[in-house]
């Protein structure tokens, strides 16, 4: 068993090294060998997932990595239900995703660069999952931010992309630096890393106090990964990357390595409820704030990226309130549905020859007929319309927050719920349904449905997305998925836990998703109020969401901006150039000074230096005469 | 004690001087000659050191492979060589470079190349000759030997504007060792009024600490030498120059190894020799190798020429070092330690890398470069793991040092260790945005289609460095396993601050620990 | 008596000094180191007689050579300062300006 | 005792007349003349400190051999060259301060000057005879100092003549 639960990490790392070293001669067959290595690593998962679920826990040690002193950090694996499920979603998801790359990045000169860096992120994602301590999560943490950053900025000759690539990883620096400083509190407090070690003894080690500072901390670097409010930017930007980079980083997997954290360190949260109310806020306002800008965006990946921002804070106010499982559950379904919208958005780009605009886009609906169901499909999951898994997740989490006293998260959260639904249909029918802008502007790009290998993973994420939520119903008494997950991050008990009736909390969130459907639908098919006359009569608000408040613009004029002038003209030229290295030159300067001081009694004149021998002997023995007689 | 029974330490340090003596014979135009015969000896020479790190007992904090011979007894001078576990690595990491930075210059230097391969024979004597000697005197003389021969390497072979460069660097490193010559002086008579001997064994000076009001100037004194040469922040505007206009292998020697003689310095003479007065500076020098470690980034971010930026990167770099180590903790030190180790092999690899174009492409500003990855995959590999190493991204060994140092620091002074986290960011801008403009984006300037990928003799020396940094990041233990007693044996005498020796004849420590507790409670 | 005689050959010595730096003929400045000594000499001289120990005279004996030494190879100078420049006045020889 | 002090006046102030002479003229021949009178000045001097031996030799070298030299010398320049020169340098009142202030500090030396005279005007001469007293002393404890001068004559000699020489 010890042996098949390191397989799971080595086989992605094998993909990795064949690819990596071989580039040249796996040219074209670094697709198969890399979906083949996630998928090995899929099947040798699964034998341990079902352990997991029948009760037992994993937790192997296999070197000592790094000895600090009088104690010592392990390289270890650690699999129990959290890990389970999150390793699921991951290698499930990434080896869809393999799949799908296989066919979109068919004819990129980087092919083989391009599976290598997956595989790689695919290791890494594993080792912060199943890694037994902080440590070991760090560098899967930091490994997954290099790969984003190499992967966003694949095609490195597109400038946008490289500086996407970079400010993705400056951005996750800051977060790892939050991240770094949680990890030292705890290695300082509990004299270990291990969660062995560190989760039973929370209560006699911890003083409230530090356990705020290092859920802050650790909040700090879930944000940057998971781009959370300050931290965000970057996320937008990574769009740059190829599309299933976009679905299997930006939407499934790595962004979410944040909510795993915070769930992970359940027992550290839950002994501080300022840390708690702090995520749960952030998230509720990051899901706002993303739902606003994706109203208006007219590019698809953005509209997406938008999208997965508002879900992560749906996932963080779930984690934030105290209810793990159903953050984790919302992060599963999340997982299935947003990496189809995405495979699907790559499949409409991958026909329109990279055109992304929906202005250009119209009844997509007869050229591509399936990717049209399954973005419905996915659509529906995500604006929590009751049979599809989004519902279920999505619901769970409202419920939480109302449950464990957090009305105004909840209000906020049935809110961006209507604007999710909202947007994601205004994106299905503007692309999909109507007629098309562009009279046969198809006809030229012969735009036709996505190639076998592109659109299987897209059923088999639409079949998920749909069944995916059943895990979530009530079934003999109690919800399985919550009950398994609630093994290792067991829900907060809340004094006062304020009990609403089950039917009441479902009902009404499916008619908030129903009618955000209904006013897309009036918008966008029936046209009874057009788009432009709202977007007018809202005139000042419309641009603010449209150019994303000018947070952008705000930040690199703001801060990157001052940072570049401040240490080029201060730091280097003036205090380095100037006073430093001058004080060195100074004393250069000074000698020479002395020097040219002294050159000037050499006049030349014989009698001169008479007059100087004289006022020696004058001096001589004037000293002597004071002093000796 | 010394297991061998052979003086290996000699046989190390001496080595290359015969070599110096086997190349002069060599006719200077032969010179493939002369190139294989420096290369081979400065290989033996890493050879002959290996044992040091086979036979290395890590149990002990006594020092080891220990050479005593009478040399002015009357003053109480022996030739005394010696390591433990803080210069062990030291060595070995000089031995290992250099014959890496011999290598890359063998179509680096063209004019003069038997004199060239002279000095750096010259130099490596001088560096080994610093990590090992236990006598002061000894240890004095072979510090000021070692800068002749880089004065000469970056005077005669450097850039345009070398002779300002070296010139700086020598007056500047010359000004810093006066003053520890005098505290020398200092330090061995008053040894003599406190403990009626004569002596200049570093051992015996260490095991005997002065009181604490005495030792307030000679600190000062050794700190200023070993500030200039580490550099320290405010010492270190020697170091862009002498980067700058230094050929490649010189770089890669002055990065690589000169600069862990100034913190190596600190570990000897400082900490153990003066530490009451040690516990009185530790919140300045924290203070100041912090400023060290954000400026040298911030100022490495906007430098136009690589070879700047990586020297300021430098001087961040060991600011950690400088950090973990007056933390005065175990894990601080073999932090600062491995950083030394991990700053010696990152940065020298970058030099090469630097090299490595400026032989093709004769220039060193970012701007002219750029799209390299198209052009030269295999070369955009290296230098994106060396890049990775120097961010101290986990997995590399970067990270180890960075991690242990922080930690290190974390355990005494809180405040400074949240503060340093926040440095390894900036690491990450001034690495990444050089890396981006040299290596990603459009390659725009024609020059650059004549660019070659790596030839053998480039991959034969970049492979080794590449191993040492993935074997560092992996599986660090081999390294710090050997440190452990030594480092601990150094906290030890950290902590003996009372000392009152009463003048006349008997010594009375009371080793009651009066450690000044600063920064933040945790 | 002693101060008297002391008084004289101090007379004699600051007499040679400002002869020494006033006159701008090098012979004249020869002539002035000349009575320096013998001021100097003087006082052995002086003092050999009032302590009564003989060795002031004979240390008169070697200044006196030193100072016939002084003005052979001080004349040899003004010789060659003739043949250069025709001319003995110091003032005209200031090469050792810079 | 007048008597002595009469004698002391006379060729003190020829003594230092001579000096007094030699820095006024302008011509340098008359201030050879000058010089010479100077050295009878101190050459009388001595005699009157019993170092008769001593007044011999300022007369025969100082006097004859050192102003004839000088003289000599002066013969192979042109008088008139010679004779014409401006007399003081610029600035000449700077020297003239510090020759003063010299002299000053001297003279406040030579007043304070103790010294034990207990010994006065003793042993100065062996059997009447000085030259006897300082050749005893000379040749027996001051050997070294005299050969010594000898080299010294012998390279001021050498020097003098590999000056002047024209082409070595």
């Amino acid at each position: 068993m010890k042996t098949l639960v390191l397989l799971i990490i080595i086989w992605p790392l094998i993909g990795f090294l064949i690819n990596g070293l071989f580039g040249k001669w796996t040219k074209n067959y670094a697709g198969i060998i890399a979906a083949s290595a996630l998928g090995l690593s899929f099947l040798s998962a699964v034998y341990p997932i079902w352990q997991v679920i029948l009760g037992n826990i994993y937790d192997y040690v296999y070197f000592t990595w790094m000895p600090l002193g009088k104690f010592s950090v392990p390289f270890g694996l650690r699999i129990d239900s959290l890990s389970a499920v999150m390793l699921f979603v991951v290698t499930f998801v990434s080896w869809m995703i393999h799949i799908y790359s296989n066919g979109y990045m068919k004819g990129d000169p980087g092919y083989a660069r391009y599976f290598t860096y997956l595989n790689l992120f695919v290791f890494s994602m594993l080792l912060l999952i199943l890694g037994d301590s902080y440590l070991l999560m760090f560098v899967g943490w930091e490994g997954v931010g290099l790969c984003s950053y190499l992967l966003i900025g694949f095609w490195y000759d597109k400038k946008t992309a490289s500086d996407a690539g970079e400010k993705a990883f400056v951005v996750n620096r800051i977060g790892d630096a939050g991240f770094i400083i949680g990890v030292l509190f705890i290695l300082f407090n509990f004299h270990s890393v291990t969660y062995a070690d560190v989760f039973p003894f929370v209560h006699q080690v911890l003083t409230p106090e530090t356990a705020t500072i290092i859920g802050l901390a650790l909040f700090l670097g879930a944000m940057g990964k998971s781009a959370q409010f300050p931290l965000y930017i970057w996320l937008t930007d990574a769009m740059e990357g190829p599309t299933p980079v976009s679905s299997l980083i930006h939407a499934a997997t790595m962004v979410t390595a944040g909510v795993y954290m915070v769930a992970r360190s359940n027992a550290i949260y839950d002994m501080s409820p300022i840390a708690m109310e702090v995520v749960a806020s952030v998230g509720a306002f990051t899901a706002f704030y993303a739902a606003t800008m994706a109203l208006t965006h007219k590019d698809i990946k953005r509209i997406l990226a938008y999208s997965t921002l508002s879900q992560l804070g749906y996932m963080f106010i779930g984690v934030g309130v105290g209810v793990y499982w159903a953050g984790i559950f919302h992060l599963m379904t999340h997982a299935f549905f947003k990496g189809l919208l995405f495979l699907g958005a790559g499949a409409v780009m991958h026909s329109m020859r990279g055109l992304l605009s929906t202005d250009l886009m119209g009844g997509l609906k007869k050229k591509m007929p399936q990717t049209a169901i399954l973005m419905v499909i996915a659509s529906l999951a995500i604006a929590g319309i009751p049979p599809f898994a989004g519902f279920f997740s999505k619901d769970a989490i409202l419920a939480g927050a109302l449950e464990m006293g957090h009305p105004i998260i909840w209000i906020v959260g049935e809110v961006t719920a209507f604007m999710t639904a909202f947007y994601m249909f205004r994106f299905v029918f503007t692309v999909f349904y109507g007629e098309e802008k562009v009279p046969n502007l198809y006809h030229e790009l012969h735009v036709h449905e996505a190639p076998k290998v592109m659109t299987i993973p897209m059923w088999v994420l639409g079949v998920l997305s749909i069944i995916g939520g059943w895990v979530g119903l009530h079934v003999s008494g109690e919800i399985p998925i919550e009950a398994f997950i609630a093994r290792t991050a067991p829900t907060l008990e809340v004094a006062n836990e304020a009990h609403y009736s089950e039917a009441f909390l479902m009902g009404f969130s499916a008619c908030v998703g129903l009618l955000g459907i209904f006013t897309a639908w009036v918008i966008y098919i029936k046209k009874w109020i057009t788009a432009e006359s709202i977007a007018n009569t809202f005139k000042p608000i419309y641009t603010l969401l449209a150019n994303t408040y000018y947070v952008d613009e705000f930040v690199y004029f703001f801060i990157v901006k001052p940072f570049w002038w401040v240490s080029e003209f201060f730091l280097w030229k003036i205090v380095d150039v100037k006073i430093i290295d001058g004080g060195v030159d100074l004393f250069g300067w000074i000698s020479k000074r002395i020097g040219w001081l002294f050159r000037t009694l050499q006049t030349g004149f014989v009698s001169h230096y008479a007059y100087w021998i004289s006022i020696g002997v004058m001096l001589l023995t004037g000293w002597y005469l004071v002093r000796i007689i | 004690m010394n297991q061998l029974h052979f003086p290996i330490l000699s046989t190390i340090v001496f080595l290359p001087v015969i070599g110096a003596l086997l190349v002069s014979l060599i006719d200077s135009k032969k010179e493939t000659a002369i190139r294989w015969v420096t290369f081979i000896v400065l290989l033996l020479d890493f050879l002959v050191s290996l044992p040091l790190f086979f036979y290395f007992n890590s149990s002990t904090y006594q020092m080891q492979f220990v050479e005593k011979v009478p040399w002015i007894s009357s003053l109480g001078m022996n030739y005394y060589l010696g390591i433990d576990g803080i210069s062990l690595f030291l060595v070995l990491l000089t031995t290992f470079l250099s014959p890496i930075a011999q290598l890359s210059t063998w179509s680096g230097i063209t004019q003069k190349t038997k004199e060239f391969n002279i000095v750096l024979l010259l130099l490596q004597t001088g560096m080994l000759g610093v990590f090992v000697s236990l006598d002061i005197f000894l240890f004095y003389i072979f510090w000021e030997f070692q800068l002749i021969p880089m004065y000469l390497m970056i005077g005669i072979w450097g850039g345009p504007n070398r002779v300002f460069a070296t010139m700086k660097f020598f007056l500047y490193t010359f000004f810093g060792s006066v003053f520890m010559l005098v505290a020398l002086m200092a330090l061995y008579f008053l040894h003599h009024a406190y403990y009626h001997e004569y002596t200049f064994n570093m051992v015996t000076l260490m095991s005997q600490p002065l009181p604490a009001n005495l030792q307030f100037w000679l600190f000062i004194a050794f700190a200023l030498a070993f500030a200039i040469k580490v550099p320290m922040w405010p010492f270190h505007t020697w170091l862009p120059w002498a980067h700058v206009e230094a050929p490649t292998a010189g770089s890669v020697i002055l990065a690589g190894i000169l600069l862990k003689m100034g913190t190596y310095g600190f570990l000897r003479f400082n900490l153990p020799m003066f530490a009451s007065m040690t516990h009185q500076f530790v919140d300045i020098i924290l203070i100041i190798s912090l400023i060290g470690i954000f400026y040298g980034a911030f100022v490495a971010m906007v430098q136009p020429d690589i070879k700047k930026l990586v020297a300021y990167s430098s001087v961040s770099h060991l600011g950690y070092s400088m950090l973990g180590m007056f933390a005065l903790t175990t894990i601080g030190i073999e932090g600062s330690i491995m950083q030394m180790i991990n700053h010696g092999i990152s940065t020298g690899a970058l030099f090469l890398i630097v090299g490595i174009v400026y032989e093709r492409m004769h220039t060193r500003n970012i701007s002219e470069y750029g799209g390299l990855a198209s052009l030269v995959p295999i070369f955009s590999v290296f230098f994106m793991i060396f890049t990775l190493s120097s961010i101290a991204v986990p997995g590399t060994n970067g990270f180890i040092g960075e991690f242990m140092v922080l930690f290190g620091t974390f355990e005494s002074h809180k405040v400074f260790a949240i503060i340093a986290a926040f440095g390894g960011l900036f690491a990450a801008v001034y690495m990444l945005t050089m890396f981006k403009r040299v290596v990603f984006l459009k390659p725009l300037n024609p020059k650059l289609l004549k660019l070659t990928d790596f030839n053998l003799r480039e991959w034969i020396y970049m492979v080794p460095l590449v191993v040492f940094v993935f074997w560092i990041g992996i599986y660090p233990n081999t390294f710090l396993s050997k440190m452990h007693a030594s480092v601990n044996h150094l906290i030890e005498q950290t902590k003996i601050t009372n000392v009152n020796p009463n003048l006349n004849g008997k010594v009375s420590f009371d080793n009651k620990v009066i450690i000044k507790k600063s920064g933040l409670k945790g | 008596m002693l101060a008297a005689y002391m008084f004289v050959s101090v007379l004699l010595f600051a007499i040679g000094a400002t002869g020494a730096m006033i006159r701008r003929n090098f012979l004249i400045v020869l002539m002035s180191l000349e009575l320096m000594i013998n001021g100097a000499g003087m006082a052995l001289i002086v003092m050999s007689y009032f302590t009564g120990n003989i060795s002031g005279q004979v240390m008169f004996l070697f200044v006196a050579a030193v100072a016939a030494s002084e003005t052979a190879v001080g004349l040899a100078i003004a010789a060659m300062m003739y043949k250069n420049k025709k001319s003995v006045d110091i003032n005209d020889y200031t090469t050792l300006k810079k | 005792m007048s008597v002595e002090i009469v004698v002391f006046a006379i060729l003190a102030l020829m003594a230092v007349g001579g000096g007094f002479g030699i820095i006024v003229t302008k011509n340098p021949f008359r201030a050879a003349m000058w010089m010479v009178l100077s050295f009878i000045g101190s050459a009388g001097l001595f005699v009157m400190l019993d170092a008769v031996f001593i007044a011999m030799l300022q007369l025969i070298v100082y006097a004859g051999a050192i102003t004839v030299m000088i003289v000599i010398a002066m013969y192979t320049m042109d008088r008139l060259t010679i004779a014409s020169l401006k007399r003081f340098n610029n600035q000449a009142y700077f020297g003239a301060l510090f020759g003063i202030g010299i002299l000053l500090d001297f003279i406040v030396i030579a007043a304070k000057l103790k010294i034990n005279t207990a010994q006065m005007g003793k042993n100065l001469s062996i059997a009447g005879s000085n030259v006897k007293a300082i050749g005893d002393v000379l040749f027996k404890s001051y050997l070294l100092p005299f050969e010594i001068t000898a080299i010294v004559l012998l390279i001021a000699l050498f020097g003098a003549v590999a000056l002047t020489k024209k082409d070595l």
